[in-house]
């Protein structure tokens, strides 16, 4: 079962744009990626005080200035630790990561995976361009091996990560994909993060259309998205193709990819459970897109409830109080032992 | 027939294995002799290994204390007794016995196996190798095994009381009451009778074994000294750090953010920072030293007190994420228990050589005020105000402690909760129109506001900000002005917190100026030099920045200064550029602290250069 | 298939042990892991001076002082960044990565993450005690929920990484595990990380007997061992107890644990692949070690080829070479534009 | 009928949207004018954003050159000319524009919203804003467009050739001939005739524009300098550093290693050396500056050049392996392309302020080398001479560069490979007697043995050496020994690398002492000060550790002693500790180059203090 999603309160009308000019490159992915943002903010039922923004460094991390709430443009990479400070010391913010391919998966990998493992109840919101974009066209981790960029003459040789798999091995507790051209998808995912309690990682393909135009276009040109693209539905069988009629389905580990003359909606495939137990099922869907001729999934991979890291933070403090009372200065003081001296 | 001889001032070193129970020996003969009222140092010296293989000379674990009628301000350059607890103890604890200094040794641990493991070719017993000093070996083993004859422990078990067989000797020779440490096993043990029994047997058949077979000829006393009324307990460095923090963040009504990563010799005060969560503290065991100074900044940027500790090396990592709170202008404590460098260098081992680090290393023109603490007490006040500074000045703040302070302990009188400084917060408020970079005209702290106010609604980050707005500015004139900005409110933290005074005459011949852990060692040096009519004065430095202003005023009236650190002299070089005085360093890099007999050498060779015609 | 295991060449008699005490605690599981390295070493067929050890910080990284051979004790979480300098300096060298929990998924969580994807041929080898030894007895990042330690006295609230999982989804070619009190199957595991041409990652379960003894105490004692581990044998069905009764075979991605009455060797079981193409599989076998009541897996979780990083770095340099002719220095300060000054 | 004036030195600056090719404009006149004969020095300017939107002040490109018949060394404190491209390009561009300079202006560009979007609110074409200037506006987007009717590209196409309008017309004022122009466009596009054929047309357009219809009443002329004969090429700091590294290996026949992470503005190098493959250059783009330098310490150990690069946040993080490769002295070069900081700050600026981080940014005692460039060629020399000094002393060495180098570009003399120094190295071989840590008597360099090499297996670490054997050791006199050993080293690089000489008299009045990328602006001060028959000399430092000998016995010749830096006295900081001189300091922080005039006054203040009787 997806997670509840609880849009109650909608902020009434209120603006989330802010007062400073967006210095994207023109044509930029991240444009789409801001509108849906501000577009889904007040509907997430969190008043603009109580929204925090926190980036690493890159052109996605400039994200924070352009909306008006609460934000902070850290460092390269340590987006998650700052981030983590800010939740653990006031639980009721709504707190949002924004971070690149290379601010996250390279100098700021580490602090994701353990992001993930703590389940700390914030939003990851990863724009994969698979591109350094701030600094002007090197490779990144999740570049295809063979990439000619500024610093691949001869082509990368680096393996790219799979981000779904890596958070999903790391313990995230959400995971999904978007695309920046599908806006309505986009919105829909945000609004499934952000309705989350835990860790919500969503990675969204960015097209950044100066280093790296077109990594994407085969998930959004109208020829070929469809056969390229495969929308996971909780409770729904794993098909695409403009006629749906096209599926997937695991025969032990394998994947098998059926094709029929008609709609798959009502065959006997195997259907969507986002919130299955074993993390198998997420990390055999994470890889279908590695593999050519496979669809690309976006949408929700998994959706599962743990007890987040602030809920159990605070419960240790609550706790402690319980059991020796609120910290009593004198009698940390004169505790252990003491002697007077007359 | 107990021939007692007063003394004013006397130096034990307790030596073993690391399984031989020294550190909880050397505790209650400290106890004891707080309760005893005498002025007390400790020195504890653990091995760098976890569980050293017994009788290996880098397997000793050692416990100094000097304890004196007068005050004293360390744990001794030389040892008057040294407690060997087998050969490994014996041979490295030698350096530094005085002169016909007394040792008391375990004869029973002096195998063959054990000498050979000591680099003792011949038995020092038996060979003359130990002339010079009275040696009394007692066969401390068996002795206690047959006094706890009865007990149905095993041997092995027998053999973990010997530490109180030995201290019940040493209270012997210094005419001490046994009742403190009695009391202790008793409470400590309440829940295992019969290793309660063990220990107390232990201990007085020690005693019983010193006086009935008069064993020394002498035995000691040290007069009562004049200790300030109060009531006092034992801490540790990292146990003051701990409890400045928590009193500074009471009394601010602030909750402390701490978040660390474990590193020699700072995890300590995670660890008991973790144990406080009763006070309102949220620990973070970041993933490393980069994570635990981010979340403190996250934490203080939503108004918690963000604070981290570490050493060195985790200074080194925390240096990108310091610049950030330099440039956001949060509120942030940065403590650094300094070790043994470069590198992974020597991590157990003490030493002042990260002064430079913190002050300048980072990016760009990045200047913090930077406090540091001078003996184990002293880390609650030092922690206390550098909290106190940084939500003042809306600025990262530097402690520094290092492995001397750390793990040394001194009684500390326990201060009056209500005495201690008000820190008071003014939030910007709901409504307000806030400007993020809009400065208080005396301090320049700009105004703190909490996520979660509304209206208040801004954004920080690393990018040069525009002055008052805080916008993104790529103005040269901006940037100018925001780096002297950055800089003047450094200095002004001068303004705020008192400066030290003087030891000794405010003009003379020599003046030592000193920072951090070697208090303690110079103003021995120079109370003694002074005892002999020396014109030596002394001042040390609470805030190594900024510095104090009346250090200028006194360094004009000296004609000479010299600057001992646990360093190359880094200090010394600080003080050499803003002065322009000739201060010459005493520099010592042996992991561990500076002697004072060496010292006042030192400063003797500067108040004769003039006889030489200087 | 497994990997080939060429034990050709085997140095004769070369001895690895140095001449450093080794400062290890008494009855650490350490030491059982040295000396199955120094059995292993001279069967491999590389000469001690083409073997390096590399470290990072913490008990388990003193190991390269142990072993006669090059060998770097590097900073903490940081042997992988070195280990890959050193083996694109010089490829011919048998390069091993000595690390603990703490060192390889604490700090050093990036630098291992990305040494897997770039597949350097490359052997880590992991001591698990899922404790911080060296600085004494703090909760690492495989410390279970709930563990009470030094900082941690109220309990941990971390939820674990499974190591195995995160260098799988990292893209690690070689991964198993071992346990420091099974001697011969450490033995066989390092010989055949060794003879794997990628990067090799080995988790040890190894015991501190000081600071968290007994964390696998389950796996090494008599009474239980046999229920608990699973012995993973390529092309052998999953089977485990002592009477070789009890077998595990998946259901769609769900496990299931079945026990009979006799041996289930012959039984109708799944049998174990080494390198089944979909990684999901070796996932689903790393996450069974987690659930109550299912074994411990042990033994080769995956073993697939994917070309080297040090080869295609190497390639790519005698391709420069081939396509532009050795590197002239004097060509090359005089390319581009240049004038005459007469 | 034209009217020629002669010259020696004039700056100019192109000004326009990033679209314009302005960059591209500058490099072409900058070639032209080395071909004839001019001494130049060129300043590029970019925006911060990587695609600004067009019309914006941030997002103005500009370039700037001086060129004259004299030696020069900046690119020129005020323009004489500038090409303004669009109202924001003229915006910032008239800040520096001289009283009565030239203004070449696009007029089709000044439209309401360019306007708007440049902070006019009106136009200053019309309005007499821009009264005191000789102001040329033409209209260079339509007069292209008509210039190329015959061409069949689109209007949007025909745009993109305007920037050759505009150079042709420069090219008339300053009677340069278009050949080397043209000759280069013609091989840029021998693929597509189509844009060769534009962008000749319109270059040779803006050329008969300008005669044709004596746009400018006079042109100029700047006659050749006296240029050393050779063969030169236009190079870039990030260039320079390329070739020097590359140079290097092939001179000591071992590989690079490269690791590194993209930095602004160091991501170039990078870029750079992994285009070199070739040469036998490894390059690494690392998970980051951490994994880079790890990487680059790893294969040092294993016998490559280990090298990598960074400006100030990476050379943060690169602290704590600076550590360890101190400890394991292993040859090591580490560049510091600095930019201003602190934190992010303003990444795409230049500045000075790493210094003390460099030299002090470590846990503990770890002294290591530094040398800086002090112009884009030298960066050439400095990585060379880093690379010969890393490996003939067995230390890691710093290079100091920075964005204003980076990305600058001057004239460089190719040297003769043969006459570059020689690296040599002297690696232990297979089966003698290896002691890591036995040093040699002169340099104090350990030896460095290669893995793979029989009978030489030995273990490296973070933890302190023992001396001679490198095992490990916590011996208290054996840390203070190799603690002052490894400092010893670094200064005896100061015996071994070639001090600089002082610019000037040897004794006088004002001695201007200065590092890195103010060479260039310090030197033209002083050289018009002198000619002006002022008193005062210039010492610039090469490596700024260990500081030359000679520099004391300068200091103490001259009257006073002045160091400019774009930073707030860090060099000066060092001067005064080490020489105990009163040295102030001229600082500017503003993210540009200082300024010859405004330092200029800063001497001259001097130089009149002693008429003001100090
Ligand atoms: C410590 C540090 N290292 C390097 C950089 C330079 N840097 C800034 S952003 C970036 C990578 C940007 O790539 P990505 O995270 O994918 O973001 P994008 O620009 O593509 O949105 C790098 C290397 C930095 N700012 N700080
Ligand atoms: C930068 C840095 N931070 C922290 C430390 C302290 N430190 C040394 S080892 C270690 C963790 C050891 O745990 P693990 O890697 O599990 O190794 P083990 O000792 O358990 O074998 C820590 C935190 C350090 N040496 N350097
Ligand atoms: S460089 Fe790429 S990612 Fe960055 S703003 Fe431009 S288009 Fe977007
Ligand atoms: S502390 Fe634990 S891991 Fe470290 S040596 Fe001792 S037993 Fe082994
Ligand atoms: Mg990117
Ligand atoms: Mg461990």
């Amino acid at each position: 079962m997806a997670d509840n999603i609880p849009v109650t309160t909608k902020s009434p009308k209120e603006d989330f744009a802010s007062d400073q000019d967006v210095r994207w490159c023109p044509g930029c992915g991240d444009y789409a990626i801001l509108a849906q943002m501000k577009k889904v903010l007040p509907e997430i039922g969190v008043p603009r005080e109580k929204v925090v923004f926190i980036s690493g460094i890159g052109c996605a991390s400039r994200f924070p200035y352009y909306i008006n709430s609460y934000g902070f443009h850290t460092i390269h990479g340590r987006a998650p630790a700052v981030a983590t400070g800010i939740k653990l010391a006031n639980p009721e913010l709504s707190v949002w990561i924004i971070t690149g391919d290379g601010d996250s998966l390279s100098i700021g990998g580490n602090h994701l995976i353990h992001l993930c493992r703590r389940n700390l109840d914030v939003n990851v919101i990863l724009f994969n361009n698979q591109i350094y974009g701030l600094t002007k066209g090197q490779y990144s981790p999740t570049s295809p091996l063979g990439k000619v960029t500024k610093t691949t003459p001869y082509g990368s040789i680096d393996r790219p990560f799979n981000p779904i798999s890596l958070v999903l091995s790391a313990g995230a507790t959400f995971v999904a994909r978007t695309i920046d051209r599908d806006t309505k998808h986009m919105a829909e995912i945000f609004k499934r993060a952000a309705a989350h309690k835990g860790c919500s990682f969503v990675e969204v393909y960015q097209n950044c259309n100066i280093f790296n135009d077109g990594a994407y276009r085969l998930l959004t040109e109208p020829e070929t998205k469809f056969d390229q693209v495969l929308y996971l539905e909780d409770g729904k069988p794993l098909i695409y193709g403009k006629e749906k009629n096209r599926g997937l389905r695991f025969n032990g580990f394998e994947t098998e990819a059926l094709e029929m003359n008609e709609s798959a909606e009502n065959k006997d495939l195997p259907v969507h459970r986002e919130n299955s137990e074993n993390e198998a099922y997420a990390q055999w869907l994470s890889r279908i897109g590695d593999v050519p001729g496979l669809p690309v999934p976006v949408g929700v991979f998994r959706a599962v409830q743990r007890p987040t890291y602030e809920q159990l933070s605070e419960q240790q403090l609550a706790g402690a109080i319980q059991k020796k009372g609120p910290g009593d200065l004198k009698q940390l003081f004169i505790s252990g032992d003491t002697w007077k001296v007359e | 027939m107990k021939n007692i001889q007063e003394v004013s001032r006397v130096t034990i070193r307790f030596a073993g294995d690391s399984g031989d129970g020294i550190q909880l020996t050397g505790n209650q003969f400290t106890r004891t002799t707080a309760i005893a009222l005498n002025d007390l140092s400790t020195l504890p010296d653990y091995p760098a290994e976890i569980r050293a293989p017994a009788g290996t000379l880098y397997g000793v674990s050692g416990f100094q204390i000097q304890f004196s009628s007068q005050n004293i301000h360390t744990p001794g350059d030389e040892v008057d007794v040294l407690v060997a607890m087998n050969p490994a103890a014996l041979q490295s604890g030698l350096k530094s016995l005085k002169k016909n200094g007394i040792i008391i040794i375990n004869g029973d641990a002096f195998t063959e196996r054990n000498l050979r493991m000591a680099n003792f070719s011949e038995n020092p017993l038996e060979n003359g190798f130990l002339a010079g000093y009275q040696v009394y070996p007692v066969d401390i083993t068996r002795l206690s095994r047959d006094a706890l004859e009865k007990i149905e422990l095993t041997h092995k078990e027998k053999d973990r009381c010997k530490n109180f067989f030995a201290l019940g000797m040493v209270y012997w020779l210094y005419n001490r009451s046994m009742d403190a440490t009695v009391e202790w096993i008793e409470r400590k043990f309440s829940r295992q009778p019969i290793w309660a029994e063990a220990n107390v047997l232990a201990l007085k058949a020690g005693r019983n074994y010193a006086e009935a077979t008069e064993l020394f000829a002498t035995s000691y006393r040290v007069p009562e000294a004049k200790i300030e009324p109060g009531i006092y307990r034992q801490i540790t460095g990292n146990e003051a750090l701990t409890f400045g923090l928590i009193a500074a963040a009471a009394k601010a009504r602030r909750n402390i953010f701490y978040g660390s990563y474990p590193i020699t010799p700072a995890s300590d005060v995670l660890q008991y920072m973790a144990s406080y969560k009763h006070f309102g503290i949220k620990t973070l065991q970041a993933e490393d030293e980069i994570a635990a100074i981010g979340a403190a900044i996250g934490a203080s940027f939503a108004g918690d007190i963000g604070v981290t500790a570490t050493s060195g090396p985790g200074l080194a990592l925390k240096s990108e994420f310091l610049g950030l709170a330099v440039m956001t202008e949060l509120p942030l404590v940065v403590m650094d228990i300094q070790r043994s460098g470069p590198s992974t260098g020597m991590p157990t081992k003490t030493e002042q050589a990260d002064l430079l680090q913190g002050l300048f290393g980072r990016s760009g023109e990045a200047p913090i005020p930077a406090i540091a603490a001078s003996s184990p007490a002293d880390c609650f006040y030092a922690a206390y105000e550098a909290v106190r500074v940084a939500i003042r000045f809306m600025v990262p703040v530097l402690v520094f402690s290092d492995a001397y302070l750390a793990n040394g302990a001194e009684p500390w009188k326990i201060p009056d909760t209500e005495g201690l400084p008000e820190i008071e917060i003014e939030f910007a408020k709901a409504g307000e129109d806030y400007a993020p970079y809009l400065r208080d005209p005396q301090t320049l702290a700009r105004r703190w506001a909490l996520p979660g106010t509304p209206g208040l609604e801004h954004r920080l980050g690393g990018l040069e900000k525009q002055d008052v707005t805080g916008n993104v500015s790529y103005d040269p004139d901006n940037h100018e002005k925001m780096v002297r900005l950055r800089a003047e409110k450094v200095q002004r933290v001068g303004e705020f917190v008192e400066e030290p005074e003087i030891y000794g005459d405010s003009r003379g011949e020599v003046l030592v100026v000193s920072w951090g852990s070697t208090y303690g060692t110079v103003l021995t040096a120079v109370e003694q030099l002074r005892k002999e009519g020396k014109s030596a004065s002394f001042y040390h430095l609470r805030w190594v920045n900024p510095l104090p202003k009346k250090l200028e005023t006194y360094i004009r009236r000296f004609r000479r200064v010299i600057v001992p650190e646990v360093n190359l002299g880094q200090l010394r070089r600080i003080i050499r550029s803003t002065y322009l005085v000739d201060a010459v360093g005493f520099n010592r890099m042996k992991g561990q602290p500076i002697s004072v007999s060496e010292l006042k050498q030192a400063i003797e060779a500067l108040l004769e250069e003039k006889n030489n015609g200087r």
